[in-house]
C-alpha cells in the first residue's frame, strides 16, 4: 500500500495496537482532533478513548505516566507534539533509562516517546535536542528516513523494552507516498543500512539528511564521484560496525546533522571514527551542520540554516578530492 | 470603577486594533492564532501599564500586549514576516514574541509556561529597585496544566512579588475542553497558594478591568499577587487553518452572538463615551492602518544568507 | 475506625521497625536522612496495602514502604552498603529506592517531584487491568513546590486515577520552613483540581490511618484521587550530620516531648491491644534483626570493578 | 590567602557583589544554612535576606525568575545545588541563549547556574549532564580546576553578559587550600591554560580530570613520557586555538570525560581535531571516559566507573607509543 511516512508511522502504531492489548497512545489533541499533523490520524475512531487518551498540557508528568504504565507492563506510545518539548521530560528519561540496570533487571520500561521536529512545511517548533539524550543511559534512539523504515522502526520500537525516542521529521511527513509493506519488523533497532553504495566517500545521515545526501549522491554520481550513503536509522546506539566498515570501504567520511555541531549525536561517531578507523582515514573527517545560532525564523534563514543537497554535495566532492 | 473616558475610549481602540490584526495577518498566514472573541480580556488586560511595567503575555494577544506597550506596528508586522525591519531582524516570530525594549517579554522557545517564571523575576528586580513596577503574566487554561504556572504563583506568593496572574480562559486548547485540562476551576488554585483569586467575566471588559485595577494597586503597593481568571471563549479555530471538527458548531454560534467588542460599543453609544460613527471609523483606520503595515512589511526586505551572524549569539 | 487488633499491631510494628532502622542505620551513615517524629505518617500511610497496590513513597521513609510492601529486610541493608546482595547488585542505593518487584517506585534519580507522576502512571495501568488496585504517591512539603506535584494531582483528578496523595508534611526541607516553601495550606490545593482533601495531625497514627482508609476505599472504587496532608515534625536533622543551627532548640524539644510512638504506646495501653512488656519486646527484637541484617550487609560481597556490566544497561 | 575551592568560589561572589549592587544570589537553603557543602557560607551574614534569597524547591522558576531578572539588568548568581537538577531547567536555559541572538541585541542575559557534581566524598548526585548545553546556543559553560581558577572563573561568569553555567567539582571543593589572589579577572571566559607542558602527548581536560592528568603526567614523566595538559576552563565555547596549537606540536591527543562518552562534550573537541588537526595527527584520537552505565553507588562501583590517574596514564602511554 502506498503511505505517506506519517501514514506509515500511524499504521505501524495500528497494528501493534491490534496485536497487543498492552498497547496505547496517549498526548495532547490525538483524540478526535487526530494529533498535530495527523500523527495519530484514526486512532481515536478505531480504538476508542481508553487507549488513545487526551492528555492536558503537562508534558512532565505525561512522560512520568507513561513511565510508571510501562513499569507495570503497558507499552504506552507517547506523542509528545514536538521535539523541543524534550526540554520538559529529560528528568523522567534519566530515570527511565536509569530503571533496568539499577533494579538488577527487575524492571523494564518499554515506553515510545514521539516526537516531530525539524524545518519544514509546518513552519515552527525546529528544534532537535535528541543529542541530549546519547547521555543518557538505556534510552535508544531512532530516526526513519523513509514511509518503510517509519513503519519498521515504530513497530521495532514498540516492541522494544527499553525507553525509545522516535523522531518524526516534518519535513518528510506528508511529502509523498511510497510503498509500504506492513509487516512484522525485519530489524530490531540497531542496525544501520547502506541506503546507497559508492567507494569514493562516506556519508552518514539520519532523517531528511539521509534523503539529501541521497540527491547529493546523485550529483556527485554524474562526475564521477561514488558516494556511499549510510543511513544509520538508530541513532543511540548507533551502528558502529556498519559505520566503521564502510569508511575502512572508502578512506573518507562526511557526517550530517541538523543540530548544531558543538553537542550534536554525530560527533560520538566522528570520535569514534578518529580513534577506531583512524589507519583507514585518507581526509580528515568532515562534519556538516548548521551554525550555532538558534533555529531562524526566516525563510531565507531556514534555508542557509540546514544543510541542503548542494551544500552535502560540495563537501563531500572536497573531500573526495582532498589531498594531504 | 471610576469612570474615565480616556481609558474606556483607549480600551475600545486596543479591542479595534486587535481585531484589525485578526483581520489583516489572518489573512494571509494560515498559522496565525486568532483572538476574536477574547478582544475584551486583551484591551482589558493590556490597556494602561506604565512604561516600566514587564508583561509576559500570553502568546495569543501577544500583538496586542506589545502594541499596547508601545512597540512599533510597521516592526511587529515585518516580525510576523521575518523581514529585517523586525526588532528580531527576522531571527524570531514577533507573532508570539514583542521587543524586549518595550517590556515584552516573550516566548523564545516553543514551550508554553517558563514565561510565568521570566515574569516573577521581573517582577523581584521592581521590588528591588523599589520603581512601583509590575509585572503581569498572562497564560491560557490549557497552559494552566503547567508545572511552571504552579510553581510561578507560588513563588510570587511566598515572595510577595507584584505579578498579576491573569488565565486567559477561552475554554479550550487546541482541541481540548478546559475541564478536560483542569481538574478544578483555575482561580481556586490561588488560595492554595494563599493569594487572592477571581473568576470573571472575560466578555466584560469593564468587569476584567476593574479586577484588574484591584489587582496592578495591590501589586504596586507590596500587597504581593493576584489572580484573575478571565472566563471568555475562543471562537475563531486554535489556528486560522484549524478544520475544527472537533466543536459544536451551535456553541461557538452562541458565543459569537456574545460579542464582547458589540457588547462594548453598546455600552459607550448608551454611556454615550463615543458614537457608533466615531467607533466605525477609527474601525476602519485601523484597519487601514493595519493594512497598511502589513502591506509595507510584505515589501520589506528579505534577510539573506549571510544574515545568520553566529557572532550575535553571544552578548 | 473500625478497630481492629491485627492492624494496631501491625501500625505499631512497621513504627517501631522504623524507629529501629533510624538507630541502626543512622549510626553507620552520616547521611542518613532519620524519621524520628514522623513514623506515625510513614506507618499509618504504607500499613497494610494489597500485594497488587504500587507506592512512590518519599525519599524519606523509603525502606519503611518496602519493607511494608514485602521486601527482604537484609536486602534493603546490603543496598543502604552498595552490596552485592542488594535488589540493586550495588548499582543504587535502597535507601531511596525499593525493589520494583514488589510494587515499590523508587527515586531513581536525585530529583524530587518525578515519582508522582509515575505513580498515576501505575494508577492509570491498575485500571486498565481493572484489578482494583490503587498507587499512593508520598511527598514532603517541600517537594510539594515542585511543578511535578501540582501537574500529576491536576492529572490524577482529571482521569479519575486511584492514586492517594500524602504530603507528609514535616514542616522543613533541609532548613526551609514549610510557609517559606508553600504559599499556603498544602491540602487547599485539592479543591483547585477538583479531589477532595484534608489536613490530619500526623502524629496521630489512628486519625492517619482513617484518612488512608477513606481515601484508598475511594480510590478502590473509581472514586479517584484524594490529598491528604499529614502535619508532623522532623525531629531529627535533615540527615544524621545536619549541624542543624537553623531551627530552635526549643521547638524541636516541644516536638520531641509530642512523639508520635509515646503517644500510640500510651494508646495501645490504654485500650489493652498490647502491653508495654510487649512493645518493649518487640522493640528489642526488631533493633536485634535491623542490627544483625546491617551486620550480616556490612560483612557482605562488594561488587569487583568488573561488575560495571554495561551490558545490562538495555532490556 | 590560602583557600578550598569552595571558599574561592563564594570570594569570588562576595568580591562581586561587593563591587556591583545588581549581583544576587538565590537557591534552596543558602541563606542561614549556607548552602549545601557550604556553598554560599557566609554570604547571608554578609549581605542579609534581599540579597542571599532562599528558595523553594521549583527549579524551572527558580531559573526562570533568574532569567526574568537578568533580563531586566540584574546578575543573578543561582545555586542549583547539583548537576542532575540540570534536568529541570533546560527550556530556560534554551530560552535563555536564545534571547539575545532572537531580540537582535536587544536582551542580555547575565546569569550565573551554579551546579555541584562529580564522584566524590559527597556520594550522591555526582550526575554530569553539562554536555547537554554544547547544543544550547549562547550558553557558556565554565569548569575551573584550582581554586585560584575557581575565584577567577566566578569573577568573570558574573561579569559575562551571557547565561553560564558553572561547574563545581564535589571530589576538588573542599580538598585542600591554596594561594588565591582576590583579583579582577585576568581572562574572560574562554581561553584554555596550559597546565603543563610536553611534547610527545597531548591531555585534554578540565575540572577534577585536569588534576588527575596532572598526576599521571608525572608517573610518565618518570618514564621519559611528556605529556602536555591542556585545561580547558572554559568547556563552551572552547578554546580551539589551544587545543589545535598542542596537537600541532605532539600530534597526539587523549580526550578526558567524567560524562559517558557517547554524548560528552569532548566530542565535539575530537570531531574538531579530526577536521582541523588530521595533518598533524600521528595517532587515533584517544578519549577516557566512563563506560554507558548510570552513575554507578557502590565506591568500588564508582571508582571503576571514573577514568583514574591509572587508566589516564595507561592511556596516554599507549598512545605515546602508538604505530601504524
Ligand atoms: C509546553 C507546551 N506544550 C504544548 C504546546 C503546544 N500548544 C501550542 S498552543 C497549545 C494550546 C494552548 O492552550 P491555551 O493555553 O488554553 O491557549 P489558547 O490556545 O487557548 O489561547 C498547545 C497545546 C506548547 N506550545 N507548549
Ligand atoms: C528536585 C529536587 N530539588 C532539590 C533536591 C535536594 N533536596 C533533597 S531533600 C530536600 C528537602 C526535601 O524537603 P521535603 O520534601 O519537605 O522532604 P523532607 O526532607 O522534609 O522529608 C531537598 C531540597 C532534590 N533532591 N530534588
Ligand atoms: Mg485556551
Ligand atoms: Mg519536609
Amino acid at each position: 500500500m502506498r503511505m505517506t511516512f506519517q501514514q506509515a508511522v500511524v499504521a505501524a502504531i495500528e497494528d501493534e495496537m491490534e496485536a497487543d492489548a498492552g498497547v496505547f497512545v496517549m498526548g495532547q489533541d490525538i483524540g478526535r482532533f487526530g494529533g498535530p499533523l495527523r500523527s495519530n490520524a484514526g486512532l481515536f475512531e478505531r480504538f476508542g478513548a481508553e487507549r488513545v487518551i487526551d492528555m492536558p498540557m503537562s508534558e512532565g508528568t505525561m512522560a512520568g505516566l507513561a513511565v510508571g504504565a510501562a513499569l507495570q507492563g503497558k507499552r504506552p506510545v507517547l506523542d509528545l507534539m514536538f521535539g523541543e518539548f524534550l526540554a520538559l521530560v529529560m528528568q523522567q528519561f534519566l530515570d527511565a533509562g536509569a530503571m533496568h540496570y539499577y533494579s538488577g533487571g527487575a524492571a523494564r520500561v518499554p515506553f515510545v516517546l514521539r516526537v516531530k521536529y525539524g524545518i519544514g512545511p509546518f513552519h515552527g517548533h525546529a528544534y532537535d535536542h535528541h543529542s541530549w539524550l546519547m547521555g543518557v543511559p538505556g534510552v535508544k534512539i531512532a530516526a526513519p528516513s523513509t514511509p518503510q523504515d517509519a513503519y519498521d522502526t515504530m513497530r521495532a520500537a514498540v516492541r522494544d523494552d527499553n525507553p525509545v525516542l522516535f523522531l518524526e521529521h516534518m519535513a518528510l511527513y506528508h511529502a509523498g507516498r511510497a510503498e509500504v509493506e506492513r509487516r512484522a519488523p525485519p530489524l530490531p533497532l540497531g542496525p544501520a543500512v547502506r541506503a546507497r553504495e559508492g567507494a569514493d566517500v562516506t556519508v552518514v545521515a539520519s532523517a531528511l539528511m539521509t534523503k539529501r545526501a541521497l540527491k547529493a549522491a546523485e550529483t556527485l554520481d554524474a562526475e564521477g564521484i561514488e558516494a556511499e550513503v549510510i543511513d544509520l536509522r538508530t541513532i543511540a546506539p548507533w551502528d558502529e560496525e556498519a559505520v566503521l566498515a564502510s569508511v575502512h570501504r572508502t578512506g573518507r567520511v562526511l557526517l550530517l546533522s541538523e543540530a548544531i555541531s558543538t553537542g550534536a549525536s554525530i560527533n560520538d561517531v566522528a570520535a569514534t571514527i578518529a580513534e577506531k578507523a583512524f589507519d583507514a582515514l585518507e581526509a580528515p573527517v568532515a562534519r556538516l551542520a548548521p551554525p550555532p545560532i538558534p533555529t531562524p525564523f526566516a525563510r531565507e534563514l531556514e534555508r542557509a540554516y540546514l544543510p541542503d543537497e548542494t551544500r552535502i554535495a560540495a563537501a563531500a566532492r572536497a573531500l573526495a578530492r582532498w589531498t594531504a | 470603577m471610576r469612570r474615565d473616558n480616556d481609558v474606556l475610549e483607549g480600551m475600545y481602540r486596543l479591542m479595534s486594533l486587535t481585531r484589525a490584526l485578526d483581520r489583516v495577518v489572518g489573512a494571509h498566514d494560515g498559522h496565525w492564532h486568532g483572538l476574536e472573541g477574547e478582544e475584551a480580556v486583551a484591551a482589558a488586560v493590556y490597556y494602561g501599564l506604565r512604561e516600566g511595567d514587564t508583561v509576559a503575555p500570553h502568546y495569543r494577544g501577544a500583538i496586542t500586549a506589545a502594541l499596547a506597550k508601545g512597540a512599533d506596528l510597521g516592526r511587529m508586522m515585518a516580525g510576523c514576516l521575518g523581514k529585517t525591519d523586525a526588532y528580531h531582524l527576522g531571527r524570531h516570530r514577533s507573532d508570539v514574541c514583542g521587543p524586549p525594549e518595550h517590556g515584552i517579554i516573550g516566548l523564545y522557545g516553543g514551550s508554553l509556561g517558563p514565561p510565568l517564571g521570566y515574569a516573577c523575576g521581573a517582577a523581584l528586580s521592581h521590588v528591588m529597585d523599589g520603581d512601583g513596577d509590575i509585572a503581569l503574566a498572562v497564560f491560557g487554561d490549557g497552559t494552566s496544566s503547567r508545572g511552571d504556572c504552579h510553581e510561578a504563583m507560588n513563588m510570587a506568593a511566598i515572595k510577595a512579588l507584584p505579578v498579576v496572574f491573569v488565565c486567559q480562559n477561552n475554554q479550550i486548547a487546541i482541541s481540548t475542553p478546559a475541564p478536560d485540562g483542569n481538574g478544578g476551576p483555575i482561580f481556586e488554585r490561588a488560595r492554595g497558594f494563599g493569594m487572592p483569586g477571581a473568576r470573571v467575566d472575560g466578555n466584560d471588559v469593564l468587569k476584567v478591568r476593574a479586577a484588574m485595577d484591584e489587582a496592578i494597586a495591590r501589586a504596586r503597593e507590596g500587597g504581593g499577587p493576584t489572580l484573575i481568571e478571565a472566563r471568555t471563549y475562543r471562537v475563531a479555530g486554535h489556528f486560522v487553518s484549524d478544520a475544527e471538527d472537533y466543536r459544536d458548531a451551535a456553541e461557538i454560534a452562541a458565543w459569537r452572538d456574545r460579542d464582547p467588542v458589540a457588547r462594548y460599543r453598546a455600552f459607550l453609544i448608551e454611556e454615550g463615551v463615543m458614537d457608533a460613527a466615531a467607533m466605525d471609523a477609527l474601525d476602519a483606520k485601523l484597519v487601514a492602518e493595519v493594512d497598511a503595515a502589513f502591506t509595507a512589511a510584505q515589501d520589506g526586505a528579505v534577510p539573506d544568507p549571510g544574515d545568520l551572524m553566529p557572532e550575535d549569539v553571544f552578548a
